[in-house]
Parts: C-alpha cells; structure tokens; sequence
C-alpha cells in the first residue's frame, strides 16, 4: 500500500496548514495561508483522483484550486481594501490563539476518536482523509467561535468548507457533478455575499462591536419616539 | 304534560338555535330596538332551557344529543343527564333573569359603537356554558372550556378604554388558562388510561385505573378546576375580573360560570374516579375530601375577610363569591370524607347541603350583582363611600337587594339559611367519622365555617347600610330615580326564588336528589335521600314544622304585638325631626360613619391578615406650629398577602428563568455558534459512546 | 367542484406542471429586471404568484388521486407530504405577494426604499419562491441541500433591502448561522448517501440515483446503523438550524424581525417548514433502517427544548416581531415534537400544525407589519388600541393571536390537542405534560401582550383608518382560512394529511 | 337521622304557650332582679326589680321622634326584632320539656332568629346616618362575628353529646343524663356563659347603663328610637337576655325541670328555674361590680377564649 503513505502524509500537510490558518491574526496573512491550505487541498484531490481513477475529480480539483485559491482571495482582498484596520485584525480574540491551538489539537484527536466506530472497509481514502475532514469542520467552527471580528467569521467559514469538500470527496469518490456544481455555486455566492455584507459592515458600524449588539436587552423608553 | 312534547319539539336544539339567534342578532341589528334583539332570544332560549332541564329531572332519564357533523374527532355527543340538568337548570334561570335584566341595563352601554359585540359574547357566553355542561367528550368539554373563558374575558374587557379593566382581563385569562392546562392534562390522562375520548369510556373503565393514576387526576383536575371556581390562593383573579366586567355580566359569571367548575369537579370525582363505587377501596380517597374541607375553609375565611374591608361594592360580592365557593367545597370535601368511612347516607347530605348551597349562590349572587348594577346604572359609581340613602330614590331595588343580602347572610325565611343549616348539620354529623384527627380538623373547619358566617353578616350589613341606608354622600342621590321595569322584573324573579326556596326547601331537596341519583347506576345506594327529607317535609304533626309555619308564627306574633301594644300604649303620635347630632346645628353627610370605618374594628382584630398601613399627610396652617392643621389626609391600604407572598415569588423566579433563557439570545455570533459547536460534540459522543 | 376542475386539468400532463411550476417564479424574476416600473413590477409578481397557486391547485388534485408523481427519471419526486410543504408556499407566498404591494408601496412613499430596491426586493421574492418550490419537489437529497443553501443566500438579500444597522446585523447573523448549520446538513446527507452506497466488501461504488431518496428509503434496511446514528445527528442539527430549533434557533429572532414583513411571513410560515421537510425526508429513512426510536426521541428533546426556550423568550418580550419570530420557534418545536411522538394522530396533528402556523403566522406578521407602519414602532408597550385605531386590522390581528395560544374555535386549538392527546395516549406522557406547562407560560406572554396591543386607549396622535385595502384583503383570506379550518377540515385536505401520515406509518 | 319524637298533642301547644307567656313575663322581671342585685352588690339601693316594667310600659304611650333620614327599614326593624325574638321564646323551653316543635324548635333556627334580630338591629343604627349609630354598628359586628362561631363550637359540642340538635331533644336527654357525662361539655358551659355575657351587654363587653361614646355599643345602635320602638327593643333586649340564661340553664344544669305534664313536677321545675336563674343572675351580677369593662379591643380576646374552649371541647369530644 504505498498510497497509504501518501495519504497520511498529505493529512498531515493538511492539518500543519490548518493550523498555520489558526494563528494568523491579520487578515492579509490569512489570505495567504488559505491559499496553501486550498493548494494542498487540490493535491490531494488530485491524488484522489489519481487512485479512483476518475476524471471528474480532476476537474474538481481544478475548480477548487481556481476557485478558493484564486477568486475567492481576490474578491476578499478586493472587498476589504477599504475597510478600517480594526476591521480586518484580530486583536483580542474570544479565545486566545494559543488556546484555540491547543483546542484544535483536542479536536483532531476526538475527531479520530469520533471516527473510529464507522466501519469503512478496505477504503484508504476515507480512511485516512474522513477524521482529516472532520476535524477540519471542527477547528473551522472553533475559528468562528473564537474570533471577534466579522471578517474572521469568514475565516472560519471557509476552513469549515474546505473540510466539507475534503469529507464529500473522501467519502464518495466523487459525487455526482450536478450536485458539485450546485455546491460550488452556492458557495461562491456565499462568498459573494458575505464580501458584500462585510463591505457594508466596514462603512454602517463605528464600532467592531456594534455587530455584536443584542436586540433583545434594548429597552424601549417612552423618550426615544 | 311536559313530557307529552318530548318527542314533538327538539328543546335542546331550540336551546342552542335560540342562542345563536340572539348572537346573530346583536351582530346584526344594532339600531333596531335598542338592545332588545340582543336579549329576546336569550330569553327564550333561557325558557326552554329550563323546561329541558327541569323535564330530565323529573323524568330521570337521561337524553342524547348529535349537533354538528362529525369532524376529525367524531366525538360531539351531547349528554344531559341529571347533574348536567341540574347546572343547566341554573344556567337556564339565571340567564332568564338576567336577560330580562339586561333589557333595561343595555341603555348604559347602548351608545357604545361596539354594543354589537357586547350582545354577541353574551349570548356565546351562555350557550358555551350550556354546551360545555351538556358536552361528554374531553374534545367538546375543552372547546366549550375555553371559549366560555374566552367569551366572557372579551365581556370582561368590554369597557376596555379602561387600563384596570384590561389588566383584569389578563389576570383571568391568564389564570383560567393556566387552568385550563391542568384540566386538559387531567383529562387526557383519564383518557389514556381509558384509549378514548369519550366520557362513556371513562365511566367504563374508572374501576380499573390505578389509586396512582386517580390521584394525579384528581389533583390536577382539582387545581384546573379550582382555579377557575377561585378558591384560594388561586382566587387572585376574581376580585379583579368580577367588578371589571359589566354588572350582568357579573351576573353570570359569578352565578353560573365559576359553578361550572364544581361542575366539573363532580364529574372527575364521582363519575370518571370510581369514588364510592364499591369497586375501590374509598379509604385511598379521605385525603381528597380532607383537601376539598381544608382548602375550602381557608376559601371561605379569606374570602369574606376581604369581602368586609372592601370599599366597592362589586369587589365585595366578587369576594363574597370565594367565600361561598368555599362553603361549596366544604359540603363536597365532607362528603367525599364520609364516603371514604363508607357513611353513605351521611355523605349524600353533605352532597346535598354543597349543592343546595350552590343553587342558592347562583341565585342570591345572580341578584346582588344585579342589584349592584342598578346602583351603577343611576350612579355611576361601585364605590360605597360615594352612596348611601339609595333605599329612597330606588325603593324597589332595595328591597330586592335586602331579600338577597338577607339570603346571602342565611337569615331565616331565605334561602341562605337552608343550606347553611344543612351544612351544620353535616359538620354535625362529623362525629361519626372514625379516624379522630380527621373528626378534629373537621370540627376546626366549622369554627371556621362558623366564623364566616358571622363575618357575612358583618359585611352586608355594611354594604345594605351603608349604599342604600343612612343620608345620601352624593347630590345625585337626591335627584335619581328608580331604575326601568324590566331590571327590576329580572332582580324580582331570582329575589322571589330567593323566598321560595327559602321557605320552602322541599322543592329543592328534592329537585337536587332527584338529580343527582340519576347519576348512578341502580345498584349503587350512593345519593339516596329519603331519610333525611321527612326534615322538611309536610307532615303532620308539629314535628315537621316547617319554615312556612315558622313565618306564620312570626307574623302572628308580630301582628298580635302590633295590637297589644296599641291597647296597652294606645294611639301615639310620630314626630319627624333631625338626626341627634350631639347637639351641634348642622348634621351634614360627612358625620356618618364610612365604609371603611364601619369595617375597621374587623380590620383591627385581624391586622396580622390585613397587614394595613396608615399614611398620614397633613398639612400645616403654618410650619411652626405641627397642630394647626389645615387639611389631614390619612390612606390605609392593605397588603394582599397572596399577591405579596405567593405570586410576587412565582413571578420573579419565571422573570429569572426569562433571564436565563435570554442568554441564548446575547446578540454575539460566537455564542451561537458555540451551541451548535456544543451541541454537535455532545450528540457524538453520545453516539460513540453508547453501544 | 374539485373534481371537474380536476378532470379539465388532467389533459394538462404532470410534467407540464411541474416544470412550469418551477419555471414561473423565474420567468417572473427575468421580467421584473426587465421592466422595473413599480406598477408592471406588482402586476407581475402577484401574476406569477396567482399562477403558481393555480398550478398548485391542480398538482394538489393529481396527488390526491394518484398519491404520487415520479419525473425525469426520478428527477422529481411528489408525494402527499412534499404537496403539503408545496401547498404551504404557493399559498403563503400569493397572499404575500399581494400584501407586498401595500406594504412595499407604503414604504416606498415613505421613503425607506428606492426604486431600485423595490425592483430588487420583487426580484428577491421571485427567486426566493424559485429556490423554496425546488425543495419540496426534488427527488435527489443533494440537490435539495442545494436549494436549501440557496433560500439562504435569497432571503440574505432580501432581508439587506434595508441599508440599515440592524439588518444588516441580522443579515449577518443569519447568514454565517445558516450557512454553518447547513454545512452539517450537507455532511449528514452525504454520510446517508455513503451508507447508501456502501458495503464493506466491496470498493465504494458511486452511483448518481443512490442519493434518491426514494432510493434511499427502498435501501434503508442494508444501511450500516453507526452511521445512520451519525448521520441523521448531523441531519438533525443542521436542518435543525435552518428551521429554528433550539438551541440553534439564535438567528432566527433577529432574522425573523428584521426583515421587511411580506418576507418575514415567508420566512416564518414556509422557509422553517422547508427545512423541517429535509429533517423528516432523513428521520422517514432513519427509521426505515434503525426503527423511529432513535430519531422520535431526537425530535422530542430538541422539540421540547425549542418549544421551551422560546416560550420564556416570549414572557416579556418588547419588540413585537421578535415576539412572533419565537412563537415560530415554538411552533416549529411543537411540530418537530408531534413527529417525534410518532403515531398517526400525532403526525396527523402534526402536520396540520404545520399547515395551520403557515396560515396563522403570515396573518401576524401581516398585521403587525402594518400596525408597526401606522404606530412608527415595533414596541409593544408604545402600541395601544389597535382595535379601535385600525379595527379591521385589529380584529384579524387579535383573532391570529388567540388561534396563535390555541384557543378554539380557531385552527390550531385543533392541531394542538390532536398533539397533546395523542402524546398522552403514546406512552409520553411527561413529555407532553412538559408541553402543556410551556403552553401556558407561552400564552401568558403572548396574551398579555397581545390584549395590551389590541385595546385600551390609543394616543391621540394617531388617526384612525386601515392602511390599504388590498392588504386587507390578503389578511381576509388568512383569517378565513383560519376559521374554517377551526371547524372543519375540507375532505381532499384531510385525504392528503392522511395520506402524508400514512407515509410516516409505512416506514 | 336525627331521633325526633313524632307524638304531639293539643297539650303540648298549650304548655309551649304557657311557656312562652312565662318567659314574656318573667323577662323584664329578671332584668330588674339583676339590676337590683347589682346595686346591692355596689352598696347602692338601687330601684325597684318591677322597674323595668314600668319603663316598658312608659316607653309604650310616648309619642315618637323619627329621624328625616330614616328609612321604613328603621321604622320595621324593632317590630321585626321583637317577633323573632318572640318566635324562639316560643320554643324554649322553660320548666317543662315537651315541646317537640321540629325544625321550630332547632337551635340552629334559634341561633338563626337571633342573627336576624341583630342584622335588622344593625341595620336600624346606620339607617339614622347618626355617628353613634356607625358607633354601635361597627362595634356589635366585630363582636358578633365573632361571637357567631364561638356559639357555633359549642352548641356543636352540646348536639353531639346529647345527639340532637332540637333543643327539647337535647334538653330531655341532658335531664336523663348523669352530672356532666363529658369533658367537653364543662368547656361548652364555660363559653357558653362568655356568650351570653357578651350577647347580653354585660361588664367586661358592655355597659347599656351608661351612654359613653368610648364604650358603648347596644345603646348606641338604639339611640334614635324612641316610644313604643324603644319600648319593643327594650323589652326584646330582656327576652333574649332571659332565653340565653334559660339556655345555658337548661343544656348544662338541666336537673329539676319537668319531663311530664303532671302539675306537680311542672311546679318543682318552674320553681327549680327560677332558683337556677336568680343564682345565675346573682353570679352575673357579681361578676359586673368585680370586673371594670374591658377596652373595645380587649374584648375579642375574651370571645377568643370561649371559641378556644369550644375548640378544646370538640378535641375532647373525639377523644
């Protein structure tokens, strides 16, 4: 089995540049480090390809390399060109970086410990890439939780997807392209819409906080008509 | 002769076509005949109630009904039996007398743009309840439930320009739904147990449920229902909804509607739970009927306590229905004790006392509430520190209002006083209970049964004293007029009950035992009454002395007393002069004792159930001399200890629970996502980890 | 009168009308951009809506006969239960359509949104009833996440037709919850597909019609149970977001209440039962393949937990739409609820819960929308007599509130108790008395606030009159629908809600 | 349930009447008696013991002041009072105890009798609009709220031991019985002579000789009467005075009293009666010159202790 090898080795890649992804701060240099992660995503998706023989998965291997390592960092640099420092930077994040790091690991490992009970044969791809993937989805929704700003909501979002796209991939060698098709434009619209939603953001809000704002605990005074 | 129509006229569905008329009706012709639609099918529709009623009584047999085609359910049959009969008999007089009430007390509101909506919600009001008593499926039970409260909360609100009409509109709605829920949790408990709606079912298989399963029915029903009947503590929204709503609207839900619940506190109890069938061992109940005595006792104590410090008039009858909803409790929590000891003979007069007491409730707070209505249609005014002197301008109303506040207060020759010597005659009979801790509680309960009575006597006293008797508070006193004809035609005919039943009690013995053995099946001796009926009974030997031969002898004597004196005394003169008024010139209306003054040494003797406060501001003719002063306001107000102590707390820990929730609801996306995060986790580790 | 309309119809193939069904929001979305005059705009939306409710009408009667429709290959997949959800939006969104034009007139004069927001804002609701009829109508689950993904990025647009703080805050919210939750969902349909497709002797086999349902459910037996358990977790939460079940409900209120109001009703009355539709299409394979125990009792905690937090949210809430938006958590709890309780009555109870929301909120949100324009505020305690201000209004308003609690004579009463009667005779008996404590603390809230609103004396200030006629109208319908629907379901109703449950009953 | 003698005879109506016209006679007798009695305690002369009667007899043939304000309630009330005062002394019985008259003879019709003499009464003092009316009224209903249950317990006691609540009943089978045949009963006699101090406005409740707004509470209700009112409520004032005496004499120290129609031992019982009333009215007045009157606030404490004493009774009742 020398694809096993391969395999984890690629996983490990995988994980180093996740988590390379968990402790960029400013928004630029997270670009940057999405962008390996996506290539390193694409390899592998090339190497599944390679074993499943199939020629379909080279070409989403292809879309996702333009797709998330090309289009999707311009628009963001593009829409957050104009935005405020404070928007863009991660400063005093919810959960320290060092502490989500650490986090991230304990999530990797449940992620194989999640795993373990599914019984998926003689399979290698899924299973060396299906705890990969799983624990991608956690540390995605980690990011998220743990980040302050909006645009880091983004962040997350798209760790998150990458590890969906790995799991759908490992799992089914490759769904039926109308449903990739599907998923890929609904995430570029989502793209789409989160810049435009962020750009919005940057000139709407004084504040970082202010996204934070609870509707529910505001009082409404006799004075304020 | 009654019977001769049975099968030519459909009384029940002229019952409930007649009501739908008179709610068609208001809808419909607002300008016609100034209310008079609103109320004439309602009258009708109230006659041929009583006819239906009084027909099943008397035959004893019970009658089916089929109304609307089969829904989802196929449940609407509509059962009347004798108890149904009874209470719709109520219903039907009540509604009689008050319709014709209304005819008259219409003209208050008839301006209004929305009188329509008051003649539509008085008529749905009353034929929900009919429905309701008629229904014999849990579906049909809770609709008619429900929109009985919801009819007679929109009645409730009708004057709902006014913020504390509003605010009791919600008390009881909110109240009477949260009964609602324990009823609906009762009921379909008894339901799963029997795998059907339907009431049959549950007669069926009464015998076979668990003591377990009985009681959580019982008190959960007895909380639903309670609520609604407004026993304390969970009495908190009647004072506020009773005197909200409009007087005959009162009226009905004083009368019939907290009935009702009683109504279906029987039903729970001696139809769907087995009690006293012989099946079960009764003993596993004593404790029901220790809880209806205990619960009704402190009902009727802190319901009249209330009743007699109370200012408005209204606020007073509504108080004064707690307390008697509470003697009710006590007659029925009596007999549920001696059926528990197997006294069956003892347990149906018990029976018969609560259920003479509530026809007698329905009728007297029928007339009061009415009665009080006729003050607010001259006066505008519930207060009593506003009246006084009304016996002059309103003679006829007055004197409906004393026969009802002398039946009321259990006076002899009224009504009143039969079932309350019947309720002492069951505490009476208390020594025949075997378990002494039981007979002791049950003699402290007629201490306090005892002590309302006294207090009942207190408070009408004051509230005939003191809005009808003594020099008028008002200037519009001196000027008003008797109130229109048909009001007084409506208080005439329950006042004229009030007598009847009072002087002759017979008739309603045996119309209730007649009723209520019907319920059971023949070879159950449960409600039979003979025994007991030769008490009043015409026989002849002085031993049946009656309350009419009583009333004779007192007449006699009182004319004998009338013609003796003027042999002995011979004629005398009568001067009319001034009120002694210590011998000062002018006597004016502010020397009288008010209301609350008259009530106050009762205050005092209770103030660590009033808890009142005084606040006194006075202000001074001049800052350097503290005696000089010229004007001195002094308010007491009393604290409501169940407002204080147990619903303050209830509120503010579901405040705190609100709180607590809202911290799902922070504003910050992490958060949110963090429940995902959490929630997922925690799911698959369950997974994993289970086997 | 069903049945000849049925009969002249039925030369109309299947196929026609399904595709056409699908076609006519798109084509009305393409026209819209084209002519952008406001009158054409309305004209054209009320159109398409009108024409799909037809189409409607007509598919309702083929499944009526025929219990299903299979298309394309299995491409399109109708049964009874994707009729009712079918039912749901055309319904909802005709009378949305029609309440639009007063309301988006009325702001529009008002100023708050421009010419070219109301052309995009009818745009966005084309699109939007495009993507949520693909939902119910789709055999395939991965084109279902699909058009559930894409209601998403939709009603995100539409609710920034407001340039303002809170929308876009709520926007915001919704959007990155949404997308998340349904990132779950998509895993747990591929987790089915892969249990579909899998078998531990063999390589994995990818095959294109095995992520069918119909095929899904046909295999549902062979499914490895691990992964079922796993899969329908993520099913459930991911769904479960999207359809406002707590905890992961958050969104929802800001979402709910900032929108502009026609879409608020669309949200709350369709948008949640679409997503309930996914969760129920996994829960029927689930239990197909690890019997119903495992899924009824995830639906019960998270329906109770939904019906739960949003009652408390409710007891004091301020802001009246919010309030709603949590009663549509609730709602949505409740229903989630009946489906776990399984059985028919439930389920059948169920379902017409979800139909009766579907009429009952779209009328709140319809009048509170208009009252919030009439008071110039969605504070509950600057809003008094209602009734008397706008009486037509207020009386469809208060009559939506009561059926809202579950009062009887109106709909829900019905559905309510068909639920708790059933809880209690399904051997869930402390689940559903949970229910009823809810219930009662959901209606203080709700009924305080609600009489509050509808009575007492309004401010001078405030002139009394209705605010458009044809808004009026829309409402009419709904409150109609209500009452009727109190009293009496129409048979052809009953036989499809029949038949939906009977679907649950098979598996 | 309740055993009731069904015999009755013309002779039994004769002997409640002749009853009843004793009572009406002796009444006001045993006013002046205890007044007497009083003022020799007090060291007084104090009038003649026939004085009231010729109070009475006065009060009939003066003309009448009535108020403007007052009502035809106040003109009816002292007639109303008198005849059901009247009507329970028909009912009493004195020296004899055959008066089977049913639910006539009920002491819950009695205590019923009463309660309507005191609601006209009371309602009589408002109808005047007069302060001192107010007075009176508000001060006999708290007193007599309270006294309400107090009598309740302990005719409670007093039915359940003798098993009847016909008075003749509970009479007949008290004379039968042994001294004191229950504990509860000597906490039933206790209360009941609280009551019946209280309920006849005696020293420490009341003081009707006086007319001081601080204390009063009887005379302040009656004091617009005047003429043949005044004399009626006056005179009914005795009567009930005179019934609860007989009362407490008859439940509790029974002995003596005739339980046939023979003259002889209807003698020895009338002549037992009066023993037992002027001791008992000596015993009273004792108490009134030995007691100073209690403070108004003071005196539902005293009420307390008869209703505690019923409520020990009915605990020793079960016991």
């Amino acid at each position: 089995m020398i694809y096993n090898n391969i395999l984890i080795f690629l996983s490990g890649t995988l994980l180093i540049a996740t988590l390379v992804l968990v402790i960029k701060r400013e928004f630029s240099e997270w670009i940057q480090a999405y962008k390996y992660q996506t290539i390193v995503l694409s390899i592998m998706t090339g190497v599944i390809g390679y074993i499943t023989n199939n020629w379909e998965i080279y070409l989403a291997a292809i879309i996702t390399f333009s797709l998330k390592a090309v289009i999707v960092p311009k628009i963001l640099i593009k829409v957050t060109e104009k935005i405020n420092y404070d928007f863009k930077n991660e400063t005093t994040p919810y959960i320290s970086i060092r502490l989500s790091l650490v986090v991230s690991t304990i999530l990797v490992a449940l992620s194989y410990f999640l795993t373990q009970q599914i019984q998926l044969g003689e399979d290698v791809i899924a299973t060396s890439f299906l705890p990969v993937s799983i624990s991608l989805l956690l540390i995605g929704l980690l990011v998220m939780i743990g980040r302050r700003i909006a645009l880091n909501q983004i962040v997350g979002l798209l760790i998150l997807e990458n590890g969906l796209f790995l799991f759908t991939l490992s799992l089914t060698h490759g769904i039926s392209l109308i449903i990739e098709i599907g998923i890929f434009i609904d995430i570029l619209v989502g793209i789409v819409i989160s810049s435009i939603l962020i750009h919005r953001i940057g000139y709407t809000f004084d504040n970082i906080d202010d996204i934070h704002q609870n509707r529910e605990s505001i009082e409404y005074t006799e004075e304020d008509d | 002769m009654i019977s001769m129509f049975e099968h030519i006229i459909p009384l029940f569905e002229l019952v409930v076509v007649s009501y739908i008329c008179g709610a068609l009706f208001s809808l419909l012709f607002r300008k016609f005949g100034s209310g008079k639609p609103f109320f004439i099918p309602t009258i009708i529709g109230s006659i041929f109630l009583i006819v239906l009623s009084l027909k099943v009584i008397i035959d004893g047999s019970s009658l089916h009904f089929e109304l609307a085609p089969d829904n989802v359910f196929s449940v609407n049959h509509f059962l009347i039996d004798g108890i149904a009969a009874f209470f719709l008999l109520l219903i039907g007089i009540v509604s009689l007398s008050v319709s014709i009430y209304s005819l008259g007390y219409i003209k208050e509101y008839i301006e209004d743009k929305h009188v329509t909506v008051f003649g539509f919600f008085f008529n749905t009001f009353i034929l929900s309840m009919i429905l309701l008593v008629s229904s014999n499926d849990v579906f049909s039970f809770i609709v008619f439930w429900e929109l009985m409260s919801l009819t007679s909360f929109f009645l409730v609100i009708y004057n709902h320009e006014n913020e504390s009409n509003l605010k009791a509109g919600i008390i009881y709605l909110i109240m009477t739904n949260l009964g609602t829920a324990l009823i609906l949790a009762s009921l379909l408990l008894l339901s799963s147990q029997s795998g059907s709606l339907s009431f049959e079912s549950f007669r069926l298989s009464s015998d076979s449920n668990s003591a377990y399963v009985k009681n959580i029915v019982f008190i959960l029903a007895f909380i639903g229902f309670g609520t609604k009947a407004g026993i304390v503590p969970l009495h908190v929204w009647l004072p506020y909804a009773h005197p909200s709503a409009p007087s005959n609207v009162s009226a009905l839900m004083s009368a019939i509607m907290i009935k009702t619940a009683i109504y279906g506190l029987i039903r729970i109890i001696y139809d769907f739970s087995g009690v006293g069938s012989g099946v079960t061992d009764n003993h596993e109940f004593v404790w029901w009927g220790f809880l209806f005595v205990t619960i009704g006792a402190i009902s009727s104590v802190v319901g009249v306590l209330y009743s007699v410090v109370e200012k408005d008039i209204k606020r007073a009858l509504a108080y004064s229905s707690i307390e008697n909803i509470g003697i009710i409790f006590i007659g029925l929590g009596l007999s549920i004790v001696f059926l528990s000891f197997d006294l069956i003979y003892l347990s149906a007069f018990a029976m018969l006392a609560a259920m003479y007491h509530l026809l007698n409730h329905a009728i007297f707070k029928s007339l009061l509430f009415m009665g009080a209505g006729a003050i607010i249609f001259r006066t505008h005014t519930a207060n009593m520190e506003k009246l006084g002197g009304l016996v002059k301008g309103m003679p006829w109303t007055s004197l409906f209002f004393l026969v009802g506040v002398l039946s009321i207060s259990g006076l002899p020759f009224f009504n009143g006083f039969v079932s309350e010597y019947l309720m002492m005659l069951s505490f009476l009979s208390s020594y025949h209970i075997p378990d002494i801790l039981i007979a002791i509680s049950v003699g402290f309960a007629s201490a306090a049964f005892a002590l309302t009575l006294g207090i009942v006597l207190a408070t009408f006293v004051k509230i005939f004293g003191i809005s009808f008797l003594s020099k008028p508070r008002t200037d519009i006193i001196y000027r008003i007029k008797e109130v229109p004809h048909t009001m007084l035609a409506g208080m005439g005919i329950v006042a004229l009950i009030c007598i009847i039943l009072g002087l002759i009690p017979f008739i309603g013995i045996t119309m209730i035992t007649h009723a209520f053995n019907l319920q059971l099946p023949p070879n159950q001796t449960l409600f039979s009454f003979e025994p007991i009926l030769s008490e009043f009974g015409a026989s002849n030997n002085l031993s049946g002395l009656s309350l009419p031969i009583v009333l004779m002898i007192f007449v006699s004597i009182l004319v004998a007393t009338l013609g003796f004196l003027y042999v002995v005394g011979g004629r005398t003169k009568q001067r009319i002069s001034e009120t002694w008024g210590c011998g000062f010139g002018y006597f004016n209306e502010r020397m009288q004792y008010t209301a609350s003054s008259l009530s106050q040494p009762i205050l005092h003797v209770f103030r660590n159930f009033y808890r009142p406060s005084l606040a006194i501001q006075s202000i001074l003719y001049h800052s350097s001399n503290s005696y000089m002063k010229e004007s001195v306001k002094i308010q007491i107000s009393n604290k409501n200890i169940f407002e204080d102590l147990m619903y303050g707390p209830i509120i503010s820990s579901v405040f705190k629970t609100y709180e607590r929730t809202k911290k799902f609801q922070t504003g910050k996306i992490n958060l949110y996502l963090l429940n995902v995060f959490v929630i997922i986790i925690l799911l698959l580790v369950y997974v994993r980890l289970s086997p | 009168m069903i049945g000849i309309i049925s009969s002249t119809i039925r030369i109309l193939p299947e196929s026609f009308l399904v595709v056409s069904l699908i076609l006519t929001p798109l084509l009305g979305g393409i026209l819209i951009t084209i002519f952008k005059k406001k009158k054409l705009v309305e004209i054209i939306s009320v159109l398409s809506t009108t024409f799909i409710l037809f189409l409607t009408f007509f598919l309702f009667s083929y499944i009526v006969d025929f219990k299903k429709i299979t298309l394309f290959n299995e491409f399109f997949y109708l049964d009874s239960l994707s009729m009712i959800i079918l039912l749901l939006i055309s319904f909802v969104s005709f009378v949305s359509s029609i309440y639009s034009i007063n309301y988006m007139g009325k702001q529009y004069r008002d100023g708050i949104v421009d010419d070219k927001h109301l052309v995009r804002y009818y745009q966005g609701f084309n699109i939007f009833i495009f993507t949520m009829l693909l939902v119910p109508i789709i055999n395939n689950m991965g084109l279902i996440w699909v058009a559930i993904e894409a209601t998403t990025l939709v009603s995100v647009l539409l609710i920034m037709i407001y340039v303002k703080e809170d929308p876009i805050r709520s926007a915001w919210k919704y959007l990155i919850i949404a997308t998340v939750g349904l990132s779950f969902a998509l895993i747990g349909t591929i987790f089915f597909y892969y249990a579909n497709i899998h078998d531990p002797l063999l390589p994995v086999q990818p095959e294109e019609d095995k992520i069918n349902w119909t095929n899904m459910l046909e295999n549902s037996k062979s499914m490895d149970p691990m992964i079922v358990k796993i899969a329908f977790i993520f099913i459930i939460i991911g769904y479960g977001t999207k359809a406002g079940i707590a905890p992961m409900h958050t969104w929802l209120p800001d979402a709910h209440s900032e929108s502009p109001t026609p879409i608020s009703a669309m949200l709350s009355g369709v948008l949640l039962n679409c997503a309930l539709y996914g969760i129920l299409r996994f829960h029927l394979i689930s239990s197909g393949s690890i019997g119903a125990e495992f899924s009824n009792n995830l639906l019960i905690i998270f329906g109770l937990l939904s019906v739960g937090i949003a009652s408390f949210s409710v007891l004091f809430q301020k802001d009246m739409k919010r309030m709603l938006a949590y009663s549509s958590v609730e709602n949505i709890g409740i229903v989630t609820l009946a489906f776990g309780f399984g059985g028919l009555i439930a389920i059948y109870g169920a379902i017409l819960h979800m139909i009766n929301h579907a009429i009952v909120k779209p009328l709140m949100f319809f009048a509170s929308g208009k009252i919030s324009q009439k008071y110039e505020t969605k504070a509950m305690s600057k809003i008094k007599g209602i009734v008397t201000t706008m009486p037509i209004t207020g009386i469809m308003f208060l009559i939506g509130g009561l059926a809202i609690v579950g009062l009887p004579p109106f709909n829900i009463f019905l559905s309510k108790f068909m639920i708790l009667s059933s809880g209690f005779s399904s051997d869930h008996i402390l689940a559903s008395s949970v229910l009823i404590i809810f219930l009662a603390v959901i209606f203080i809230g709700f009924v305080r606030n609600l009489v509050m609103m509808s009575f007492g004396k309004p401010k001078t200030q405030i002139k009394n009159g209705e605010l458009g006629n044809l808004s009026l109208v829309s409402m009419g319908m709904l409150v109609a629908f209500i009452i009727i629907l109190g009293i009496y379901i129409p048979e052809p109703l009953d036989i499809l809600i029949n038949d939906a449950a009977s679907i649950f009953k098979q598996v | 349930m309740m055993p009731i003698e069904t015999s009755a005879s013309v002779s039994g109506v004769l002997i409640g009447i002749i009853q009843f016209l004793v009572i009406l006679v002796l009444a006001p007798l045993l006013t002046g008696i205890m007044r007497k009695i009083k003022a020799i305690t007090q060291k007084r002369t104090g009038s003649s013991i026939f004085q009231t009667y010729f109070d009475i007899h006065k009060l009939m043939r003066k003309d009448e002041v009535v108020s403007e304000e007052a009502s035809w309630i106040f003109r009816f009330s002292p007639w109303i009072i008198f005849s059901s005062t009247l009507v329970v002394a028909l009912f009493i019985p004195i020296f004899v105890v055959y008066s089977p008259f049913g639910l006539g003879g009920d002491i819950i019709l009695v205590i019923g009798l009463f309660g309507l003499s005191r609601f006209f009464l009371m309602l009589a003092g408002l109808d005047v609009s007069s302060a001192f009316g107010g007075i009176g009224v508000s001060r006999e209903m708290m007193i007599s709220s309270l006294i309400e249950p107090a009598l309740f317990l302990l005719v409670f006691i007093v039915a359940v031991t003798y098993d009847a609540t016909n008075i003749d009943t509970i009479v007949s089978h008290a004379a039968e019985s042994s001294v004191l045949i229950s504990a509860s009963l000597l906490f039933s006699f206790f209360g009941f002579f609280i009551i019946v101090m209280a309920e006849t406005g005696k020293i420490p409740f009341d003081n009707p000789a006086t007319h001081l707004e601080l204390t009063m509470v009887h005379e302040a209700m009656v004091l617009e009467f005047s003429g043949k009112s005044l004399a009626l409520i006056e005179l009914s004032q005795s009567i009930k005075q005179l019934l609860l005496i007989s009362l407490l004499i008859n439940f509790f120290i029974p002995w003596g009293i005739s339980t046939s129609f023979s003259i002889a031992e209807m003698f020895v019982g009338l002549l037992a009666f009066l023993l037992k009333m002027i001791s008992l009215g000596m015993l009273i007045a004792y108490i009134e010159t030995k007691v100073a009157k209690w403070r108004l606030f003071r005196i539902p404490d005293l009420i307390f202790l008869s209703l505690a004493s019923g409520l020990m009774g009915i605990i020793f009742l079960f016991i």
